[in-house]
């Protein structure tokens, strides 16, 4: 039961906005509308108790006064409507014999000790009837394979490998809109909200059969049970990486986020550890998680140490090359295999690890020996450099950076950093539109990487165990 | 009767007569679960002192064994590096003496003798209960890297093999532990026994609140828990 | 003599190109076609042995067949001409009068002994005639206030208050169109190349007393004089702030760096001492370069200690709180005076500091903390955080910030972060583009406050001395 | 003459020999640029060396002065503690004869006498010369401080006072000097007081390459400049 009830969060066939409303403004419309223009091919049912019609988005529904009035099978419910009539619908929904309920309502938990009652009355009503409750006090969940987008978050979610948690609503919304600006692509976005049923740890139980989901990312603000947490994220990290972002790190932080959520923190170092021993990422930043995950969600695994940059800028390649040393990642030093590079570059080249092909380096350069660091056997992961010179277009390195990268096959880890202008930024997003993450920075490349190995690593050795 | 059942019973035995756990009770239980402790007796009397003494072996180190004094060497009750039966007799009267003066209304047990084992390094194994993740361990080395250089690592309990060895790799003063300048490596595989062990005592023990075993002595072969402290 | 020629290679009453090429895509044509475009006001004079006549971006113009040929003074001739045409050339220019000689042409000091040789002479034979060398082996020089633009880099670099500077070429150029695409705002791109003759601490000292640049950003590979330069680093720090960037930090890089440029550069733990005793700010990456220089080239010295942050979104101050105590950032503690924000939020968000106005602060809401915050005597620094919600448009929150600082006088360092999508971004670039330094994300924008305090606290320990 | 004149005497001598300078040498440097050392006197005999304890007073350190012995324990060429007239004669002895049995042809000038000190902090002064910035100084922690967690911190000289204290509170183990776990601080002014005159002597004596005092001891009212190297 459990297992087809998350199941319908995902793949609903059909859906229900309980508290479905015709008056753009109201959270009621914004879902009713993202449902439609996302494109959701399931049937979509109105429920108000207004009854009568409603217009959203150009297309008419009916609008049923109860889910109980609705002529067909319901497989997910969101609820909008204000608290107090929350819990007559969840036992009507329940009647209904409706999966899985998202709660969008506020009201609950987050005021104090009743409302937390209030919510285990709900969830109790709930899984009297077999179904799972989702919030409350949520912004609704996205699922891009099956052109599922109940929130009332931006429409236009990019489809992609990534799924993303957030604990918190207001900056789960807010980075929905970041990964549409910086073209990170999604597999799903889930508000948790108060976690009063599913939480995190369901979540990653979900995601890590998911075939669509390649990585992980949860804002976190903490759990409430840690062992089960670590449990699960341990077994699904033997699978697909977790990215975390857990703020409260100082003392001072620490503080705001227990005033923030009303709920204790454990120590940090301790949420450091458990993080440490279940494969879990953790990141300080949104930049940083997200620059991760964009590695993480898209490219295999690396079957070796050996990591090879190429540059056409000393300078950069300088700063990889800290970067690396720093994430103790290992560069690649045989000298006899380097010397391949020597063919792509004029005579005052390095082709010592680093691999300077100097500024002169043109497309011929880069495509050769990008080919033949991916046809290498003996390295294995691959940093693309380049900073924006005359010679060569960054949107004509990124066409040969995709070319050479699906002609390999897309065996094994390679990462890209353009600094520059526009053209720069442009080439940045094609790669990443093609799943190859790219960076405006040398370090953030080497950085993502650095997180594939420690993932990787961790993997490694815990299998052995 | 199990490791656990042993365990409970010195623990109950203490929370029935509404008193914290004294020093050879702590270190019976982590006898209990495998962790080494340098073997010890307990004289009520000088006699015993004495026989005690002599069946551990000179030199030993004498504690006052008391429930209500915590901060033993406050109180005048460590004495060490006892060489002779004469000096034996001296510090158990002294330690009794010391102790009776520090806090008159305290019960002396008597004292716990143990031998006084050659220096070596000093390491701190500690165990704390998180409200969200349960007990966690605690490893560093003693004295200043813990206290001001704050350079510990943690893990939530159970803890692997590979973890415990991790751990104690993660510290940023690990070089001394695996033989910086010319010295000679400490076995850092009994130290992970140690801290594997804590991590299972933790989890089948929740009475226990805290655990603080402060020093460890690791040496080239061996590790053992020197003196520790546990909390209900 | 110093003092003048430095100021021509800023403010030249006219300039010549030798060189200059009417063939689109050649050096000599870009060089001439950023002069016209970026507005170039003074004269403009094309020199090349060939003669004649060529046009550029519609202009035409006579060709010289020497500069002994221009009818008129001149005060900058930047060289583009081979190699072994430059030395005939810099004894031409130094009989003409000419001040300040940008030398593009590669193929000196960078190839090895004899190339440093012949450099020597060319200063030797410069200084004869009172003539200053930049470079060789550069992309030339911008300055905004004079609408100079003697580069082939990016035409249309943005007016604002850095000074850029770098010795890296090709990075250097791959700058420029950063700043561009970012929106970084500046008053000069120096490329300096070589060193021969004028060198970073001859920069230095003219930004010093340049009333257009707020603070100097540098791109180092290694100095030749350490001496020297912290010398004038310390002096210059006490008016303006200066930010580096040198790669090279860990062992490897100092090796990849070391063969790239040639030159042994000294431990990088000497640098960095040196720099800390400079009031020198030492950037890790080129994104932290430039987040710093928003701030430090934009804003006033804090007054005082105590700095506030104001946010819409729980998790977004905690992060910010993170990074403050990180950065050793003091958060005003004082709860009598934090009173003052409760009069803008609803009764269960918090005035303790961070300030948290909850999800649902509205346009009124931030108008009303903000203009608190700035009016405060004992506030000495404002974090704006905002994430973005549905309550209020981004770019609404970025006008009422602008209208609130602008109306304060900009007395006190005020940085603001907003997180979100694209309205988020168009928020963030409207805030730069008035001298609000902005930010995607709360730690970023934390962190360069931070860079703002260390300096200033260098500043007032040194002037104690 | 001034100090700088005085020193480069020093230095001239030990260069027309073609030969290091010796500790009592370095010493001679670092006291004419007022940085503090135990007195000290070099005795070539036997009567000279008790005669030279006595007014030193015990106890005292003896160590062996040779140009040719670099790593003077490692010669047997090092005693301490030297409490009596009678220890004072064996140790010469004892000394003398181990260093001429592990380099049979070094020079052996006698043995350098000097107070044998109270432990104070151990501490790190160096010196070295940077391509392009010159004479930099290093601070840092005795022994594994500086060896093993790298805990040091850099400035180039000439050094302020300012900058001196900085660099004394910028390493992670400041709190050790700064008088942690009840103990007392030592004196900060005085170690910033050594790090700034050896900043000057860099300064102006060019021929000095290298430069350690290791160790530094740190009490709370001075510093005391232990053991010296100058390498020209
Ligand atoms: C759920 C919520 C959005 C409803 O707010 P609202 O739209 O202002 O409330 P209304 O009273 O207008 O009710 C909404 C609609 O539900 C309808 N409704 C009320 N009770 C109903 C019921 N039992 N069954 C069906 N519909 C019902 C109302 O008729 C109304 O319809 P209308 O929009 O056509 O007028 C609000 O209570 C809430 O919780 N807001 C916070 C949401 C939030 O921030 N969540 C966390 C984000 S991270
Ligand atoms: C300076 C440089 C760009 C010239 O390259 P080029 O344009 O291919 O060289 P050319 O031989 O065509 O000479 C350029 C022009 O100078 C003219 N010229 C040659 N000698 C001259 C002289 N003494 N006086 C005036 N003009 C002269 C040529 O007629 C030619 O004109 P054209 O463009 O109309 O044909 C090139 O030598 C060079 O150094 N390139 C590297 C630049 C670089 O990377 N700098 C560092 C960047 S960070
Ligand atoms: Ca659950
Ligand atoms: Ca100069």
């Amino acid at each position: 039961m459990e297992e087809m009830s998350i199941e319908a969060l995902f793949k609903p066939r059909s859906v229900a906005v309980v508290g479905a409303s015709g008056k753009p403004g109201k959270i009621g419309y914004a879902i009713m509308k993202n449902l439609i223009e996302y494109g959701y091919e399931g049937k979509i049912y109105a429920v108000n108790v207004k009854g009568g019609e409603i217009e959203v988005s150009g297309r008419k529904f009916k609008v049923y006064e109860s889910i109980l009035d609705v002529p067909d099978e319901v497989d997910m419910a969101v609820v909008v409507v204000p608290a107090k009539f929350v819990s007559q619908v969840v036992e009507e929904c329940g009647k209904k014999g409706v999966k899985v309920l998202p709660i969008i309502s506020s009201g609950f938990g987050e005021l104090g000790e009743e409302g937390k009652k209030v919510e285990e009355q709900l969830v109790e009503t709930a899984h009297k009837y077999g179904m799972r409750i989702l919030g409350p006090n949520i912004f609704g969940i996205v699922y891009t394979p099956a052109k599922l987008n109940a929130t009332f978050g931006p429409t236009d979610v990019l489809p992609g490998k990534l799924a993303l948690v957030s604990q918190s609503g207001a900056l789960g919304i807010a980075l929905m809109g970041w990964t549409i600006l910086e073209k990170v692509g999604l597999s799903a976005v889930v508000s948790i909200g108060n976690k009063s049923d599913l939480d995190d740890a369901d979540m990653l139980e979900y995601f890590e059969n998911d075939e669509n989901t390649g990585a992980i990312l949860i804002y976190m603000e903490g759990v409430k049970d840690g062992r089960k947490f670590m449990e699960t994220a341990k077994r699904v990290s033997m699978k697909k990486p977790i990215i975390i972002i857990k703020a409260g790190r100082s003392e001072r932080g620490a503080k705001a986020a227990a005033s923030h959520t009303g709920s204790l923190a454990g120590a940090d170092s301790i949420y450091t550890a458990a993080f440490k021993q279940s494969g879990v990422l953790r990141a300080l930043t949104i930049g940083e998680a997200f620059d991760w995950a964009r590695t993480l969600s898209n490219l295999p695994e690396p079957e070796g140490e050996n990591v090879v940059i190429i540059t056409n800028g000393g300078g950069i390649g300088v700063m990889a090359t800290d970067a690396a040393e720093e994430e103790d990642l290992k560069l690649y030093d045989n000298l006899e295999e380097l010397k391949v590079f020597a063919n792509h570059m004029p005579p005052f080249g390095s082709y010592k690890n680093p691999v300077d092909l100097t500024g002169m380096a043109d497309a011929k350069a880069y495509e050769g020996a990008v080919r033949d660091a991916l046809a290498n056997p003996n390295m294995d992961a691959v940093a693309v450099l380049y900073c924006q010179t005359a010679v060569l277009d960054p949107r004509d390195l990124a066409k040969i950076v995709i070319e050479e990268y699906e002609a390999s096959g897309r065996k094994k880890p390679l990462v890209v950093a353009i600094v520059g202008g526009i053209e720069a930024k442009e080439a940045i997003d094609l790669l990443n539109e093609r799943g190859i993450p790219a960076y405006p920075e040398p370090e953030r490349a080497i950085k993502s990487l650095s997180a594939l190995y420690r993932w990787h690593n961790w993997k490694m050795k815990h299998k052995k165990e | 009767m199990d490791r656990v059942a042993k365990a409970k019973e010195i623990i109950e035995k203490a929370k029935a007569e509404n008193r914290p756990l004294v020093e050879p009770e702590a270190k019976e239980i982590l006898q209990l679960y495998g962790v080494p402790v340098p073997e010890f007796k307990v004289a009520t009397n000088e006699e015993e002192a004495v026989q005690f003494a002599r069946e551990i072996g000179y030199p030993v180190v004498m504690k006052i064994v008391s429930p209500q004094i915590i901060h033993k060497s406050d109180a005048g009750g460590v004495k060490v590096n006892i060489k002779s039966d004469e000096e034996a007799k001296e510090a158990f009267n002294t330690i009794m003496k010391n102790a009776k003066n520090y806090k008159p209304d305290a019960d002396l047990w008597g004292v716990i003798i143990y031998k006084m084992l050659p220096l070596g390094k000093e390491v701190i194994v500690g165990m704390i209960r998180d409200p969200q993740f349960g007990p966690a361990i605690m490893f560093g080395l003693g004295g200043i890297f813990v206290e001001i250089l704050k350079d510990v690592s943690f893990r939530v309990a159970p803890i692997s093999k590979e973890e415990a060895l991790e751990m104690i790799k993660e510290i940023k003063a690990y070089p001394i532990l695996a033989g910086a300048r010319g010295e000679k490596p400490v076995n850092i595989e009994a130290l992970a026994e140690i801290i594997m062990k804590v991590g299972e005592l933790a989890l089948e023990l929740p009475e226990v609140k805290e655990l603080d075993i402060n020093p460890v002595f690791a040496y080239e072969d061996t590790s053992v828990a020197v003196d520790a402290r546990i909390l209900l």
